[in-house]
């Protein structure tokens, strides 16, 4: 089981804030497909991965990041702070 | 080494006040404060989403690599989130450092990586509705001038 | 534009408070605060000497370059002469824009040509007695990368 | 009649902060040689030129810079300010 956490916009086309996923994807691409081919809004959310950033265990990271042990898993668009 | 992530408001004299006093190796303090732009009165007001818990360690990864960079005698990092209204303060840094060169590169050091690898995400409502502002090309470009940099 | 050259002491979170106030067209504000070092307990005091009447149109020049040269909503330069203490603040400047990039840059400008352009001297007095602050061949070099940039 | 000023050790060097001048030096050269060779607390702060920083009616220039309709010429050292 992973926390799965959205924010900005993929959160609002996913239509909520964080769930708990089960699921034995191997890396974070691996879990964008499972979540994609459950619903049409997750396919929504990931159709444009160029404008999707992830982090693992809220650190940064990419797509190719595996998920063994990983607890917290969070999508969102490129950062817009400061 | 100070970093706070808050809804509320802050008090930009005192903090820098506070923040430059009573170190007397430091030669030079720099802030930076950002504001919310009125975008010619049509903004009616901005709100700010982060990411609790990866928030505060990205800053403070960001902050301690701004650290063992320069000769820095401290920073300074206070970022809001929440709506503000046009006007208000989003966030300020503040560096202090012996000589004026490391005071100024960490502080632009440290708004380019905030910019966009600190966990924040700003929506607008203005004439034209809500809309999340969108990433600039600049600003990941921004981050490109520090990889060569000492 | 503010320009102040003044023997006595200035707030500079009161300064900066007020500068920061009220302009909902500026998105960015950048503080520069020069102090004196106590250089590791052997600074007594510094003197700084200056050139009544022509320091104030140095200055203004300096700002007007500034202003020309980016896009400025606005900007100070406070600076003081007379007898400081370590650990006193001997000036300051900010400056206001739009974004953050002509803020910082204008603050760094301003900083490099008050430092070199301005007809200010400082004469210390410390462990080997009196001596008169050299100006440092990095400080000159600092102004040529002001040539290229618009 | 120029007014000539003085700031920072070589103030102290010649032992005045400011002075009138009589002169038909025609530059900011000129007039250093005349001052020079009246003394030689005029000869030791004028001695390293590359030292020397001038402003004509307060603004800085050069030492071929012209006196006609000067009012005032200043020498000092580098500027240390900031």
């Amino acid at each position: 089981m992973i926390d799965v956490l959205y924010f900005a916009w993929v959160r609002e086309r996913i239509g909520l804030p964080r769930e708990r996923v089960e699921t034995s994807a191997a890396t974070v691409a691996a879990l964008i497909e499972e979540l994609s081919a459950r619903e049409e809004r997750y396919a929504a959310a990931f159709a444009d991965l160029s404008a999707i950033r992830v982090a693992v265990d809220q650190e940064l990271t990419d797509m190719d990041a595996p998920l063994q042990g990983v607890r917290e898993v969070a999508f969102f668009p490129p950062m817009t702070g400061g | 080494m100070d970093i706070r992530v808050q809804q509320a408001a802050f008090a930009l004299g005192q903090e820098l006040e506070r923040f430059a006093a009573g170190r007397p190796d430091t030669g030079a303090v720099v802030s930076f404060t950002g504001q919310v732009r009125d975008e010619g009165g049509t903004l009616a007001s901005m709100e700010i989403e982060h990411y609790p818990g990866m928030t505060e360690k990205a800053i403070s990864a960001i902050a301690a690599e701004a650290v063992a960079r320069w000769s820095l005698t401290d920073c300074l990092v206070i970022h809001r989130y929440g709506r503000l209204a046009p006007g208000e303060r989003i966030m300020m840094v503040a560096t202090a450092a012996p000589h004026r060169g490391d005071a100024f590169a960490a502080a632009e050091f440290l708004m380019d990586y905030l910019k966009s690898r600190a966990p924040f995400w700003k929506k607008e409502t203005g004439a034209d509705g809500v809309s999340w502002v969108a990433s600039k090309e600049e600003d990941e470009a921004a981050l490109t001038r520090w990889d060569r940099t000492p």
